[in-house]
């Protein structure tokens, strides 16, 4: 079944990548393939948006999306790679209305600009905040070091 | 008018500011504001060994611990492609449905103090502190227990804790009778939650929601069912579901699954094996070395669906972002459902009045420490 | 031989009841005031460790323990005292701090120009007031616009919401309170507490011909006091504290024992109108008289806290529902009855004008 | 917009709701419930002057045995780096108070490997210290132990340091 549908998938976009893990479809892909690839997994049973990470690999950002069908039973993780300075990706809030929150904490703590989101904020950090801490590269300056506590 | 309510308020349940615009009574949008105990968890764990980090994700849902604590020992156990003996995968499950039983009664305590029921507020605490009892006899802790350990736990439980546990069962069964006297069958109760902050099935659904509010709307997820993990495929349960999806069905949700809980724990508690497993002082000596891989491990937690998205590069960078050759994660993303069902606030409070948002609030059942992790 | 004959004889006995009558009235009515005040003050300091007990055993706890240890920690209420004055006395930097001061000490003030007309027994008493239940309910209704003051007077928003809701629920459940007792008064033509309370004598208790009104009026007792379920001025768990927010020290002190004087004057008032007042067992004797009274009085008390140690709080809607849709249609009810019951039950022996 | 109140009723469905309402007791079931709760036992514990038992394992502050090797495992586990290793010289090295005293390995060593050895012994912030309790199962000696002892507020944080001599002398743990 998650053959059949990887098949489908390939023949219907363009993806660079795909493999099966487990019960896991990891599909990689390019940003302009994103938004009608999530449209057409969620008229295809995939209505559970799971979670949003933001993954720094120094050389390149990667945003990956966990879907899970409660009727396939099987989960589909887009991935998709972004330029380190300037990591844009077009929002799937019109499709998961839950992502509005999940792609505001992404963009908070990994800075990764969400294209059309309503309301893209920070989150858990204040709004005056500089930097993306979540980012191997990112330095706090007022970081307390160990042992000058006492 | 705006109102500000929180960060310090009674009733927000911690740390959490609501910016309120309010029309004379009735609530026209929220606005919540998080992040007030933001640690910054994540990045935390990526400079923690994976034995250092067990620790750490108790203080996320400090009401529920023992069961984040057992998501992250499952995640760890997933990327190592782990088999855990028998007693091991049952003493897990058991914790993490008195877990949930404990959770829960603190949800309902919470939850009947807000609406001013001060007496409620201490009965299910005797249950609570009970379960506190019985995790502090095998853990050596009261909240953040630390118990589990990545391939094990810290040791194994004593012998009479088995008996112990049933016991309790049997004290929890009588007195869910009294709580369902002091709130189900009071009037007042049910016209405070009744028809407050209705959201139905394909609402829920599509806006994505989590847990026992979503059960509450009448979709039947459960991570338990429907993607078992540790041993729930041999334990028989039911998904309690309500289709009403106000305040009360959210309530009374979490009721029926303190049944269902107790009904597990029971069955655990008859097929528990008995043999000699691996304690704390075995499992620290191997160092966890996790090799390049990327696990997405999730649970069915008390308030919902939780998950840790662990990447680990193996012995890949080097230098100052070095993991300790697969020692330390590259990336721990964790998901919490809180944060997810806090979201909901604001559709599920928009036209109600300023008093509904108490009851709306707490049937979320939202914690801080794992909203702003 | 009531409390004003006693002074009076007291003062015949050292002497000074030569003075000129207005001269003599002023003094023993010094005199009678600060006893009755003080017996009442006490009272109520009373009644706070009352309900934190109860309300502690309801609840599975012990409440106050660590003061007088031997007696259930009952002089709590004097260390409470003692705390609120030497706290730090707040005034918000943009109250309104001349109203903000002025309002605990008037609040308190009405509170107490009512214990004039409210007999403790058939001689413990200021005075004998003929429009008794009228001046009690005058005074207990400037707390409206008190309410309302102080809520303005703080600068906050939860304070101003509170105001608002205790002015609402005060304002409403006054109107079926006082026409639940239309129904005493028609039946003892009198609207004197002392007079009613005496025409219950021999166990003819009020609260049966006048059920209706007697349960009316301990449903708006327990809203006009704020206590749960009604408590949703002061709702913690929604406004904080209600209207009494940026209240703190000797101000908080003052506020909250005005509660606590309302809770008990009226669940005193109640027992007066409609539990037969003093009458019981050897109550002829002056000290037995008091005691049930008293007893009496923390039965009610007791309910009251029992009362919030049992149900949550309602929403204002609902409050404001019950006071306008039920309970003023039944005393109306009450009312329209009063021909037949006074016909009816004063051939059972009950006071008929 | 939802409206909480709900619709408008008739008077005959009005009656009828309150009816069905008084009919299943309105408040009267919680309010007979909460009363009998007067006749059971109260639960809360009057603390300072009544304590709860302790059970075995518990993991309460931290006390050191005579044997340290001065591996520094505890120190290298510790998430929250609170467990610094302290040199100390061979005189000055802390140890058990004389009657806890007894024979044992570092005694032997110290007497075989003479005066000029440094040893090393944990110190524990005890501020930092969130008891996970990581340092006493890595322990290969078995040396650092987590007490009952659990009344630990102090009014300074040096109060809250345990020098390896505090943790050894034991005064608070045994109490």
């Amino acid at each position: 079944m998650m053959e059949e549908f990887q098949k489908t998938l390939q023949e219907k976009f363009k993806i660079a990548e795909s493999i099966v893990v487990r019960n896991e479809l990891r599909v990689k892909l390019v940003r302009e393939e994103l938004l009608p690839l999530c449209k057409f997994l969620s008229e295809n049973s995939f209505d559970h948006l799971s979670c949003i990470t933001g993954i720094d690999f120094i050389e390149y950002i990667q945003v990956v999306y966990h879907l899970f069908s409660y009727e396939k039973k099987f989960w589909v993780v887009l991935k998709v790679d972004l330029q380190k300075d300037n990591p844009h990706v077009p929002t799937v809030c019109p499709v998961w209305p839950v992502a509005d929150w999940l792609e505001r904490e992404t963009y908070d703590l990994m800075g990764i600009v969400f294209d059309g989101h309503p309301d893209l904020r920070r989150i858990l950090l204040p709004e005056s905040w500089k930097g993306y801490p979540l980012r191997k590269d990112y330095v706090d300056e007022n970081e307390i070091q160990w042992g000058e506590v006492l | 008018m705006i109102l500000n309510m929180g960060p310090q308020h009674p009733s927000t349940h911690g740390v959490l500011r609501l910016k309120l615009t309010i029309d004379a009574d009735t609530i026209t949008r929220v606005v919540p504001y998080m992040g007030y105990i933001h640690r910054g968890l994540e990045k935390l764990a990526e400079n923690r060994r994976y034995e250092q980090f067990t620790p750490h994700p108790d203080r996320l849902d400090y009401i529920s611990a023992m069961s984040w604590n057992g998501l992250y020992c499952q995640t760890i156990e997933k990327a190592l492609d782990l088999h855990l003996p028998e007693r091991v995968e049952y003493i897990r499950v058991i914790c993490f449905e008195l877990q949930r039983i404990a959770n829960h009664l603190m949800f309902f305590a919470a939850y009947t103090l807000d609406l001013g029921q001060t007496t409620m507020f201490i009965y299910p605490f005797q249950e609570r502190e009970w379960i506190l009892d019985l995790f502090e006899q095998i853990s050596g802790q009261r909240l953040t227990y630390n118990y589990f350990r990545i391939g094990g736990v810290s040791r194994d439980v004593p012998r009479d804790w088995p008996e112990k546990v049933s016991r309790f069962l049997d004290h929890m069964e009588k007195r869910m009778k009294v709580y369902h006297n002091m709130v189900e069958e009071n009037e007042i109760f049910l016209a405070r939650t009744k028809g407050i902050g209705v959201m139905k099935r394909e609402e829920a659904l599509r806006l994505g929601m989590l847990g026992p509010p979503l059960r509450a709307s009448g979709a039947c997820r459960d991570v338990r069912r429907d993607e078992p993990y540790s041993i729930y495929e041999r334990l028989d349960f039911d998904i309690p579901i309500l289709e009403e999806g106000d305040s009360f069905a959210r309530y009374e949700i979490r009721m029926l699954e303190i049944y269902e809980s107790i009904k597990i724990v029971r069955q655990a508690l008859t097929q528990l094996p008995d043999e000699k497993i691996p304690d704390g002082h075995d499992l620290i000596k191997q160092p966890v070395k996790v090799p390049e891989c990327e696990v997405y491990c999730r649970n069915e937690l008390p308030k919902g669906e939780g998950a840790f998205y662990l990447i680990s590069t193996g012995e890949r960078p080097e230098g100052r972002l070095a993991t300790e050759g697969g020692r330390r994660p590259y990336r721990l993303k964790i998901k919490s459902p809180a944060f997810v069902n806090l979201w909901f606030l604001d559709p599920l409070t928009r036209g109600h009045h300023i008093a509904d948002i108490i009851p709306i609030n707490s049937s979320l059942d939202l914690i801080f420490g794992e909203v702003d992790r | 031989m009531n409390l004003y004959d006693m002074i009076l004889a007291l003062l015949q006995y050292v002497h000074i009841n030569r003075l000129p009558q207005p001269w003599l009235d002023v003094i023993v009515y010094a005199i009678e005031g600060a006893i009755f005040f003080t017996i009442a003050g006490i009272l109520v300091a009373f009644t706070t460790w009352f309900e934190r007990k109860t309300l502690a055993r309801i609840q599975l706890r012990y409440g106050p323990v660590y003061v007088a240890p031997r007696f259930g920690g009952i002089l709590q209420p004097f260390a409470d005292l003692f705390k609120f004055l030497v706290k730090e006395d707040i005034v918000p930097k943009n109250a309104d701090s001349i109203p903000f001061t002025l309002v605990p000490f008037l609040l308190l003030t009405t509170l107490i120009i009512t214990m004039v007309a409210i007999p403790l027994s058939d001689w413990l008493y200021v005075t004998n007031i003929s429009t008794g239940i009228l001046l009690v309910y005058a005074f207990f209704s400037t707390m409206p616009p008190l309410v309302m003051v102080a809520g303005w007077a703080q600068n906050n928003k939860y304070t101003m919401i509170g105001a608002f809701r205790a002015a609402a629920q005060m304002v409403s459940y006054e109107v079926p309170i006082l026409l639940s007792v239309v129904g005493v008064v028609a039946m003892t033509s009198s609207f004197s507490l002392y007079d009613i309370a005496s025409a219950q004598k021999n166990y003819r208790w009020f609260v049966i011909p006048q059920m209706l009104g007697a349960i009316v009026f301990l449903i708006g007792l327990v809203a006009e006091t704020e206590r749960l379920p009604f408590d949703l001025p002061e709702a913690e768990t929604e406004l904080v504290a209600g209207w009494h927010t940026e209240y703190s020290g000797v101000k908080f002190m003052l506020i909250y024992f005005s509660e606590y004087v309302r809770a008990f004057l009226g669940s005193a008032i109640a027992v007066l109108l409609f539990f037969g007042g003093w009458y019981g067992p050897f109550s002829h004797i002056p000290v037995m008289s008091f005691f049930w009274l008293m007893v009496k009085t923390y039965a009610i008390i007791f309910v009251i806290v029992w009362l919030r140690g049992a149900l949550p709080r309602v929403r204002i809607d609902q409050l404001l529902r019950l006071g306008w849709k039920v309970l003023v249609p039944l005393s109306l009810l009450n009312i329209l009855a009063i021909p037949l019951v006074v016909r009816l039950f004063g051939a059972w022996g009950w006071a008929v004008p | 917009m939802r409206q909480s109140s709900g619709g408008y009723l008739s008077a005959g469905q009005n009656v009828k709701q309150v009816w069905e309402k008084l009919r299943r007791g309105y408040v009267v079931k919680s309010m007979v419930t909460s009363l009998l709760h007067v006749f059971q036992r109260r639960v809360t514990i009057q603390y300072p002057t009544v304590r709860k038992e302790i059970p075995w394992g518990y993991r309460g502050t931290l006390y050191l045995n005579d044997d340290c090797t001065g591996c520094s495992l505890c120190a290298t586990i510790c998430p929250n780096k609170c467990i610094d290793m302290i040199e100390f010289a061979a005189e000055e090295r802390p140890s058990l108070p004389p009657r806890l005293q007894k024979q044992t390995r570092i005694v032997e060593i110290i007497k075989k490997q003479g005066k000029e050895k440094k040893y090393k012994i944990p110190q524990v912030n005890l501020w930092r210290c969130m008891y996970c309790g990581l340092c006493e199962e890595i322990c290969p000696v078995d040396v650092i132990n987590m007490s009952t002892h659990y009344e630990i507020s102090e009014r300074s944080r040096e109060a809250l340091l345990l020098t390896p001599e505090r943790m050894m002398a034991r005064e608070e743990v045994e109490g």
